[in-house]
């Protein structure tokens, strides 16, 4: 096991750097200019000089190894000094954003708490509620309740947020007045009050994002407990005169998640990668949001470190989702 | 693509094939199995570096003569089914050679291979499993024969006919699909499609196995009968210890990836000289209450070591109820103890083999057994 | 297995011989859901395919003494900001947005069954492949989208028009960032498939690699495929939708469902329906995929077939 | 064998139908049997015969729908299980009656301990508390063959080979002294030398324990071996029953009579050809009115196609559903 | 496209209530404010874009202003100086500024010529890439005369000298602060990027970059009882419509930028009570420029679209004039912009002074004749409607950024085009590559690689010397200067050169006014570029807001010391 998680991260370490040269290759090549959103009346001359103090002169494998060096050395070092205090953090430049011209790295973490609170929650609800919706749909296959909790999950897997998403500003917001349409993401939580504030404003995109997750997480979690449904070890709980409440509880379910935990692993990247439109209609600025508005504005430095930010979880967490069935499966061992 | 030349392109009265199988007269090996070595690497550590081997079958030796049944036997595990597949070469060798028919097929280039493949086939163990169950009978039994003949439909199907007529099979069922069947009718097709390029040499590995009792008899029947009709060589894998000796001619005897046994089928099971055979054979619950009350079992200890890592010495030398020290330091060696009976054991070494020859012993399907020490 | 008599065979043997797929349709037939969603799926391609041979208006006429109307003889549907005819633009958008989701959906199940296949057939190249879809899965869409725009763009589109040229880029974007969820499937399917024992027959017959899984792999990893299908639709029809909502899709003069919501969008208080009638035929058509997936799954899978 | 004692277990006139989309299948047939105290019942049969689907329905194991049970009665100790509720059928599995399964690969959830799947039922049935069920479940071990029992506790059935499994099964089924032990094919898939372990370790079990078994399989051999009783099974009727003895040396049924034949010897003189029943077994689509096993039998009259017969007892407890008379044949 | 600089104002919708005089600072409490785009940094010299500029208005302040009429007001000047009263050289060579008495950083320390002459230094600093550098065109040097006293040189005469220092475009920072951020460490100073120090009514608070500034009220600002509010959120991001949403129907927000939204929608959204849309107008004018360069893909890379390959159809001006009458503008102004527009036939609209007249029969639509135009031309009708002349159909492409209303204008203009027989391939790239400039692009709309392109621009200021200039021979994008330039037609006309040249040295008002409406007629006749729409800014403003003054010329938040709470 140990073996195994060692090879398959120094696997990684080559894989990322291959997925981040791809990315810096790619928005090497992506049109659009940081400096598109300028007036039109700036001269020519000017533009030249701005671009050249956003360092677009040099060859793109020197900015390549550059940013490379800043991405795994530099910048770590001032994440960590921030959050411990140590002293370690290296003087001297750093990856800066072209459109606020600070280090991306702080951008990012100041990005983290909206997204975290609303698109995890969102995930964290989705998971709670997709559960137990799974296991029942699956332990009362087309029965009233599976019909509608199907029915349900698809309308929620096939509506877009950016439908749904100003449909309930309309009606919550604007016509019933029990939401507020904007997010402040300055908001402190420090009594009832603002906690409930907080509740508020949360409460429009979290729920669009966790119709959708649960939606998708509940067709996994009954699909796999129809499979173990059917297993011989459940007719062996029964005839050990077990209650259903055990058999479908305890021996399917903990089978059943098995498949289902790696796939709710997989999808944790996604929660900071960010619900980018939903994100963008409800205006909590996070990750996501930064990513478009990166992308908007051609800011390549932000829109590559949180590519390969992205891309760095994606792999963390294919690693996890693996190991994580070889912990709940114990006829899985990675060695 | 034509059929390859030792091959008639069309089925012959079944007259002129329908040789005698027995084997008095004089017999030429139609297979020489030499040292043939698969093993399976084990890769591990931090760099995926090969570790070890699974031994699937570890050095192995045999003939099997011309129009003759060799059966093999042993338990799951022991690398019988493997062995089969190796003669085939469906796995690539790790060592050694096989020769059918006077070419070494262990070297053969995949196309030489291929065009080679007519002359020897398989049927499996599983009927379920060895159809594909998306195509209908019809296809599956012309598979072979749209890969090494150019003959046009007409003759496709009139090949096919007369092959699922030879099954037993109604022609009617050619547009069917397998799961129409029953199991016995699957292994009828899948018998069919071994057929369908006159082979000459056949591998069954385990080809009864899944089936019911009843149908058992009719499937072996078949495989006699056609063995007749056509002249056939099997190389006959079972675990089922009696049907062996009803169908084959000569037997051996597999241990953890290793031969402990071969010989005529009649000195075989009246004089096993192997104490893994003796086990083996007492092991077999007979369908007589009275023999079954009398009998006194050789029941092994344990379970099969790992292939991947056998025991030093003899195989058997952890279940071996004769169990001597030497067992457990030195392998003992594959040797002729009477006319083509073979075994490796220490037991026979030391006791020499004189005393060991055919029939000396008495009545060996009642002989009491001493148990060793799982008394 | 128990001797519980396999009702499959006992049941077959006295039909007429004939293709499992009616089985299959008969399955199908029995899931409710799936008999709906599979006519509100071709009511719906009949209305964006058919509809503009019998309501002959053009998507793009701009009658601007008629904007902004309600539903009506005239216009059934009302009429857009312009005065374009809704109800074409729904059949439309729909062509659009349905031939974006079938193109994508064919091209992401070929390329992922085809790296699948290859993957869990050539043991030698499956790190390579499983690598390569890890790489796959960490793109991101978006800029990807934007590159491919810019390198393809004039080209293809003097290739093939502006249209066709940008279909042919988002349907390739989609379809190149999508297939990773089936090529894992199938890897997994050719994998199990590759050990049973009508694949050994096959080699022993001499059947070389190519038809081994052309004839006896593929066939059998079609009903994975066939669910992953259908699910792609729905998400290439959102993904495009989410596309044009972002402003990175077609043309905005060019209709696709997703551009009429996200052009409805504003309009949501004024005229609703202009943002949810787009809206509800992209969720239909989505949930109807959807079922039909579901009915598949269930209708391939012989365990619940037999039942 | 205590003859005449009251049977634990007395099934009658049983008839399981399941209902498929293609129709029905009639299962189990008005079987009816019973089991004394102590007993072996071999039962034997090809697959499709109904034996195991009858064995699943005295205490509703089967997935209903499709299974329905049409009527009979099973009564054990003194109640009526088909009548009784869901929780009462739960306190008498794993309770009084214990079920050993084929497959013991597949039989035992995976991601649970070998120890806790024992203590399972030792905890429901028993009320034991954690340290009790732990020590019984030690002593179980020991008891079915398993060296080292305690360690082996905390292993996964992964950890265990097939019969190593088969024994941790056995162990699971006799955790709560059950009267009756139900074993589905418990060998069919494991090797002979591992089959004869076990058969070994229930001869031993029985004369410690003296639970009465019904030891499904198809394999005449085994049964020969182990059973008092035996209960040929055929088209989802019995078609034969009675003492092993008997059955083997005075076989009444066609069908037993093929069986028996079919089957190759290890010993005495090689057959040259064997001896085969012909066709294939019955579809059980809809309740018989005839003999099923007519098509395939060789003695076949126009009765056999007329009326479906009845069990007739011959003699030495041994009875025969079956139109012809052996004895008229056999010299 | 983003400023709006000029002397006609429209009246500002929000009626003055008079404001009781003993409100005092912080009296209003708390102000929101949304931007639908979300400022990244308050350094405008780091950044051109209008919602930083405007965000860091709220901070840091120049010495004049232009108010929301055009006209130029001393901020932290005493006064405006001209050559009456001597501030301005009579040679036109150097403007003289004073600063007011007694101003005080937000930090407590004093303001001095000092940080002016850093901060011209700061943004003429060749490596520093200053965005604004465009205000110190042709300063030789800024010197401080004494400490309230700024002398700006010229190396030539100005006959418009407002260049640096004014408009909160060009304000002056904090030399203390910014005194280790010059050139190429301008970007490195993240905390003064962010966290300016400056004269204006607020401080920031906390600065989250394309999220949310808060700040409060500066406690040194130099008028005592202002600003009213005592503390600002500045939220950003999302879209226009959930913006206006939040001011006029939830009022969450008490002021929304640049609703650029439907005029249906706005009107439906100023039904929910809690506000009002307001606009005003500058210079911006949405127009079509017209490739007089031959654009097809055919031509080799260095040819393409540059004057050595003449445009085969629209070198005509027949055809030119006729794809102008064509157009119905009223329409466009009615479908896109409502009250946000006007329809236009000059490229410079406004101030008055500059603004033609002479053009103006080109706002009714006239088919007829533009029909009659390209017959004249002998461009005949074809089986299929659209002309033909020796066997070339009359086929346009005609492209655009993406953007809502400028595909409905491209969807309604190519109907009128085909209705008089002239065939428009539409097309529309992302508005970050068309304004990208990126010389590989081809994309861009200097590149033009189109007959025809749609944008639009504005001039900064209220002299539009420089942007007539545009249209100069020599200024055409072209391989030598990296497809840069501003001549977007290349057009090229001795006559308009000779007459620009005359208007950059004369000094008088009248005069300049005189030239530049000639040199407007003339690109207007040649039919170069067709004007649709003047287009205005319109802001939602909650009701219970006071104070508020719309600036098109200026920064739009120019005036927010006065803004107030009203009831």
């Amino acid at each position: 096991m140990f073996n195994y998680t060692l090879r398959r991260l120094l696997l990684a370490i080559p894989t990322l750097l291959f997925i981040s040269l791809v990315i810096f290759l790619l928005l090497e090549l992506s049109p659009g200019d940081p400096l598109s959103d300028m007036p039109l009346s700036i001269p020519p001359e000017v533009r030249q000089e701005m671009r050249i103090a956003l360092g677009l002169g040099e060859a793109w494998y020197i900015r390549f190894y550059k940013w490379l060096y800043l991405f795994t050395i530099v910048e770590p070092s001032h994440v960590i000094a921030g959050f411990t205090g140590l002293d370690i953090a290296i003087e001297g430049q750093r990856i800066l954003s072209w459109q606020t011209r600070s280090p991306v790295s702080d951008i990012i973490i100041q990005r983290m708490p909206q997204t975290l609170w609303v698109v995890g929650l969102a995930y964290l609800f989705g998971v709670l509620l997709a559960v137990p919706i799974g296991v029942y749909s699956a332990y009362r296959q087309y029965s009233w309740f599976d019909q509608t909790g199907s029915f349900i999950s698809m309308v929620g897997f096939s509506l877009p947020t950016f439908f749904t998403g100003p449909l309930l500003i309309l009606i919550f917001a604007v016509w019933l007045g029990w939401f507020p349409i904007i997010y402040d993401t300055t908001l402190n939580v420090t009594n009832w009050e603002t906690f409930w504030k907080q509740v508020r404003q949360m409460a429009m995109p979290v729920f669009v994002l966790t119709l959708f997750n649960a939606a998708q997480i509940s067709r996994y979690m009954r699909a796999s407990m129809l499979d173990n449904m059917t297993q011989d070890y459940v007719r062996t709980a029964r005839a050990k005169g077990m209650t259903e409440r055990i058999v479908v509880l305890v021996h399917v379910l903990r089978n059943s998640l098995i498949p289902v935990v790696t796939v709710i692993a997989l999808g944790i990247p996604t929660v900071f990668t960010g619900a980018i439109i939903t994100e963008q209609i409800f205006r909590v600025n996070g990750l996501g949001q930064l990513l478009i508005t990166a992308i908007y504005a051609s800011d390549i430095p932000m829109v590559l470190t949180l590519s390969v930010v992205f891309a760095i979880l994606i792999v963390l967490f294919n690693l996890i989702a693996d190991l994580l069935y070889a912990i709940l499966d114990p006829r899985i061992r990675y060695d | 693509m034509t059929a390859a030349p030792d091959m008639t392109a069309a089925l012959p009265p079944e007259s002129a094939r329908d040789t005698p199988t027995n084997p008095a007269t004089q017999r030429r090996k139609l297979v020489e199995v030499k040292n043939l070595k698969l093993y399976f690497p084990i890769f591990g550590g931090l760099l995926r570096r090969q570790v070890g081997d699974v031994k699937a079958v570890d050095d192995v030796s045999f003939d099997i003569y011309e129009g003759e049944t060799l059966g093999i036997v042993g338990e799951s595990g022991c690398g019988k089914s493997t062995c089969g597949r190796a003669v085939l070469r469906l796995y690539e060798l790790t060592e050694g050679s096989v020769v059918i028919d006077g070419q070494d097929i262990a070297t053969l280039s995949p196309e030489k291979l291929r065009l080679k493949r007519p002359s020897m086939q398989m049927v499996f163990q599983d009927p379920q499993a060895s159809l594909n169950p998306r195509m209908t009978v019809a296809s599956i039994i012309g598979e072979p024969l749209d890969e090494h003949t150019n003959w046009p439909r007409t003759k496709k199907l009139e090949r096919i006919y007369e092959l699922m007529d030879a099954v037993g099979l109604n022609r009617d069922y050619a547009n069917r699909y397998p799961h129409a069947f029953s199991g016995g009718q699957r292994q009828r097709i899948g018998i069919a499609r071994a057929l369908a390029l006159n082979p000459r040499f056949i591998v069954c590995d385990e080809p009864i196995a899944a089936l019911d009792v009843s149908i058992q008899a009719q499937v072996v029947n078949l495989l006699e009968e056609l063995q007749d009709q056509f002249g056939l060589t099997y190389m006959f894998i079972s675990h089922d210890l009696s049907m062996v000796r009803h169908i084959a001619d000569r037997v051996a005897v597999m241990y953890l990836g290793k031969l402990v046994e071969l010989a005529p089928v009649s000195a075989l099971y009246a004089n096993p000289l192997h104490p893994y055979t003796e086990a083996l054979l007492s092991a077999v619950p007979e369908p007589d209450p009275f023999a079954e009350t009398r009998k006194e079992r050789v029941v092994l200890k344990g379970d099969v070591p790992s292939p991947s890592n056998p025991p030093k010495g003899c195989n058997f030398c952890t279940r071996c109820p004769k169990v001597m020290e030497i067992c457990r330091e030195v392998e003992p060696a594959f040797r002729e103890y009477a006319p083509g009976h073979f075994a490796a054991c220490h037991l026979l070494e030391e006791t020499g083999t004189a005393a060991l020859n055919g029939g000396m012993r008495p009545e060996h399907n009642q002989t009491r057994i001493q148990q060793g020490e799982d008394a | 297995m128990t001797d519980t008599p396999a009702p499959e065979t006992a049941a077959a043997a006295f039909r007429p011989p004939r293709n499992h797929w009616w089985d299959v349709w008969d399955q199908f037939k029995t899931h409710k859901g799936a008999l709906v969603g599979m006519i509100v799926f071709v009511a719906i391609v009949l209305f964006c395919f058919l509809g503009p041979w019998l309501w002959i208006h053009d998507a793009t006429y701009i009658n601007i003494r008629e904007r902004n109307q309600g539903f009506s003889w005239t216009h059934p549907l009302g009429t857009d900001q312009l005065g374009r005819d809704m109800l074409a633009r729904m059949m439309k958008g729909g062509q659009v947005s349905l031939a974006v989701g079938m193109a994508a959906m064919v091209l992401s199940v070929l390329l992922g069954t085809l790296i699948g296949v290859v993957a869990g057939y050539f043991r030698r190249i499956d790190g390579l492949m499983m690598r390569m879809t890890d790489l796959f899965l960490a793109l991101p869409l978006l800029p990807l989208l934007l590159v491919m725009s810019m390198l393809f763009r004039q080209r293809l589109s003097s290739m093939f028009g502006v249209e066709l040229g940008m279909f042919i880029l988002i349907v390739t974007a989609i379809g190149v960032t999508s297939w990773m969820q089936t090529a894992r499937i199938v890897r997994g399917d050719v994998l199990a498939l590759k050990e049973r024992e009508y694949v050994l027959a096959a080699r022993s017959i001499g059947t070389p690699p190519r038809r081994v899984i052309s004839r006896h792999v593929l066939p059998n990893v079609l009903s994975p495929v066939m669910v992953s299908a259908t699910l792609m639709i729905a998400t290439a029809i959102i993904t495009e939708s989410a596309l044009s909502f972002l402003g990175l899709g077609f043309p905005p003069d060019f209709p696709t469902w997703g551009r009429l919501v996200s052009d409805g969008i504003d309009y949501l208080q004024q005229y609703p329906s202009r943002a949810i009638l787009p809206g509800l035929f992209i969720s239909l058509t989505v949930l109807s995929v959807n079922y039909v997936g579901d009915g598949l799954r269930d209708a391939l899978d012989p365990r619940i077939r037999g039942r | 064998m205590p003859d005449g004692a009251l049977p634990v277990l007395d099934v009658k006139n049983l008839k399981t139908v399941f209902r498929t989309r293609a129709g029905d299948i009639h299962a189990v047939n008005s079987v009816s049997f019973d089991l004394k105290p102590g007993e072996l019942l071999g039962v034997v049969g090809e697959s499709g015969s109904g034996k195991s689907v009858t064995m699943m329905s005295l205490l509703g194991l089967l997935p209903m729908p499709p299974a329905e049970i049409v009527e009979g009665q099973v009564m054990l100790g003194g109640r009526d299980l088909l009548k009784s509720g869901a929780e009462e059928l739960r306190a008498v599995r794993g309770r009084e009656v214990g079920f050993v399964f084929q497959d013991p690969m597949t039989s035992l959830n995976p991601v649970f301990t070998v120890g806790f799947q024992i203590k399972e039922p030792l905890r429901k049935h028993m009320g034991m508390s954690r340290s009790r069920a732990r020590a019984r479940a030690i002593e179980l071990l020991q008891l079915v063959g398993i060296p080292d029992a305690e360690r082996r506790l905390k292993d996964y059935p992964h950890q265990f080979s097939g019969g190593m499994r088969q024994r941790v099964m056995i162990a699971i089924a006799l955790a709560c002294d059950p009267k009756v032990l139900i074993a589905d094919e418990p060998t069919t898939a494991l090797d002979v030398t591992i089959q004869a372990q076990i058969l070994e370790l229930v001869k031993e079990l029985r004369q410690k324990l003296g639970m009465a078994i019904i030891w499904i399989t198809h394999d005449l051999g085994v049964i020969a071996g182990i059973a008092d009783r035996v209960m040929v099974m055929y088209g989802g009727q019995v078609v034969e029953q009675g003492p092993v003895r008997e059955i083997f040396r005075n076989p009444a049924h066609p069908y037993t009579r093929a069986l028996l034949k079919t089957v190759p010897k290890l010993h005495g003189a090689r057959d040259e050809k064997l001896r085969v029943i012909e066709g294939q077994p019955p579809m059980l689509a809809a309740h018989p009115t005839a003999c099923p096993f007519r098509a395939r039998c060789t003695h076949a009259f126009t009765r056999c196609a007329q009326e479906n017969p009845a069990r007739r007892p011959i003699g030495n407890g041994h009875d025969v559903a079956c139109h012809w008379d052996h004895h008229e044949a056999t010299p | 496209m983003k400023q709006n600089i000029a002397l006609m104002g429209a009246a500002a919708a929000v009626a003055l209530i008079p404001f009781s005089a003993m409100a005092e600072r912080g009296s209003s409490g708390h102000l929101n404010i949304i931007y639908w785009q979300a400022p990244s940094i308050l350094n405008p010299y780091l950044s051109g874009g209008t919602k930083d500029v405007d965000a860091s208005s709220l901070i840091l302040e120049p010495l004049a202003r232009f108010n929301e009429e055009g006209v130029m007001v001393p901020w932290l000047a005493e006064s405006i100086p001209t050559v009456e009263n001597g501030g301005v050289a009579e040679d036109l060579m150097s403007i003289t500024w004073v600063l007011r008495e007694g101003l005080l950083w937000s930090d407590g320390t004093e303001l001095t010529a000092s940080d002016a002459v850093f901060s011209a230094e700061y943004c003429m600093h060749p490596e520093g890439g200053c965005a604004q550098r465009r205000f110190f065109n042709d300063v030789a040097s800024v010197e401080a005369v004494d400490d309230r006293t700024i002398r700006v040189n010229f190396e030539v005469p100005m006959p418009v000298p407002y260049g640096p220092f004014v408009t909160g475009y060009s304000p002056i920072i904090q030399a203390a602060q910014f005194a280790d951020c010059l050139g190429p460490r301008a970007p490195e100073c993240t905390e003064a990027n962010f966290y300016p120090i400056g004269t204006g009514p607020f401080v920031v608070d906390d600065f989250r970059p394309n999220d949310v500034i808060s700040l409060v009220a500066n406690e040194n600002y130099r008028e005592p009882d202002r600003p009213y509010f005592a503390t600002v959120t500045f939220k950003g991001g999302g879209d226009a419509a959930s913006a206006g949403r939040a001011v006029m129907e939830t009022g969450e927000m008490d002021y929304a930028w640049n609703l650029q939204l439907a005029p249906d929608v706005i009107a439906t959204m100023a039904r929910g009570g809690r506000g009002e849309p307001v606009a005003a107008f500058g210079t911006l004018v949405e127009r079509i420029e017209i490739n007089l360069t031959d654009p097809s893909p055919d031509l080799p890379a260095d040819i393409r679209s540059t004057r050595e390959a003449p445009h085969p159809i629209l070198t005509d001006i027949r055809v030119r004039e006729a794809l102008s009458r064509a157009i119905d503008r009223d329409l466009l102004v009615e479908i896109g912009f409502g009250q946000m527009g006007l329809p236009t036939c000059n490229l410079v609209p406004a101030p008055p002074a500059f603004a033609s007249d002479a053009n103006d029969d080109c706002l009714v639509q006239d088919q007829d004749r533009a029909r009659e135009l390209l017959d004249e031309a002998g461009w005949e009708v074809g089986a299929d409607g659209i002309r033909v002349k020796d066997g070339v159909r009359l086929v346009l492409d005609y492209q655009t950024s993406t953007n809502a209303v400028r595909q409905d204008f491209q969807a309604l203009i190519q109907q009128w085009w085909r209705e008089i027989g002239v065939e428009a391939n539409l097309r529309n790239i992302n508005a970050s590559v068309f304004f990208g400039g990126d010389p590989g692009s081809p994309d861009t709309f200097q590149r033009f690689s189109a007959d025809v392109e749609m944008y639009a621009n504005n001039f900064p200021g209220t002299d539009p010397e420089q942007y007539l200039g545009a249209y100069l021979c020599g200024r055409e994008p072209r391989p030598a200067t990296q497809w840069q330039g501003e001549n977007i037609p290349r057009f090229c006309d001795p006559e308009y050169d000779a007459l620009h040249q005359q208007l950059s040295q004369t000094a008088s008002i009248e005069e300049r006014a005189r030239i530049g409406r000639e040199l407007n007629d003339i690109l207007m006749q040649n039919y170069v570029l067709l004007p649709l729409v003047h287009r205005g800014r319109v802001s939602a403003i909650a009701s219970t807001l006071g104070g508020t003054l719309l600036n098109t010329w200026d920064v739009e938040l120019w005036n927010i010391a006065d803004w107030h709470r009203t009831e």
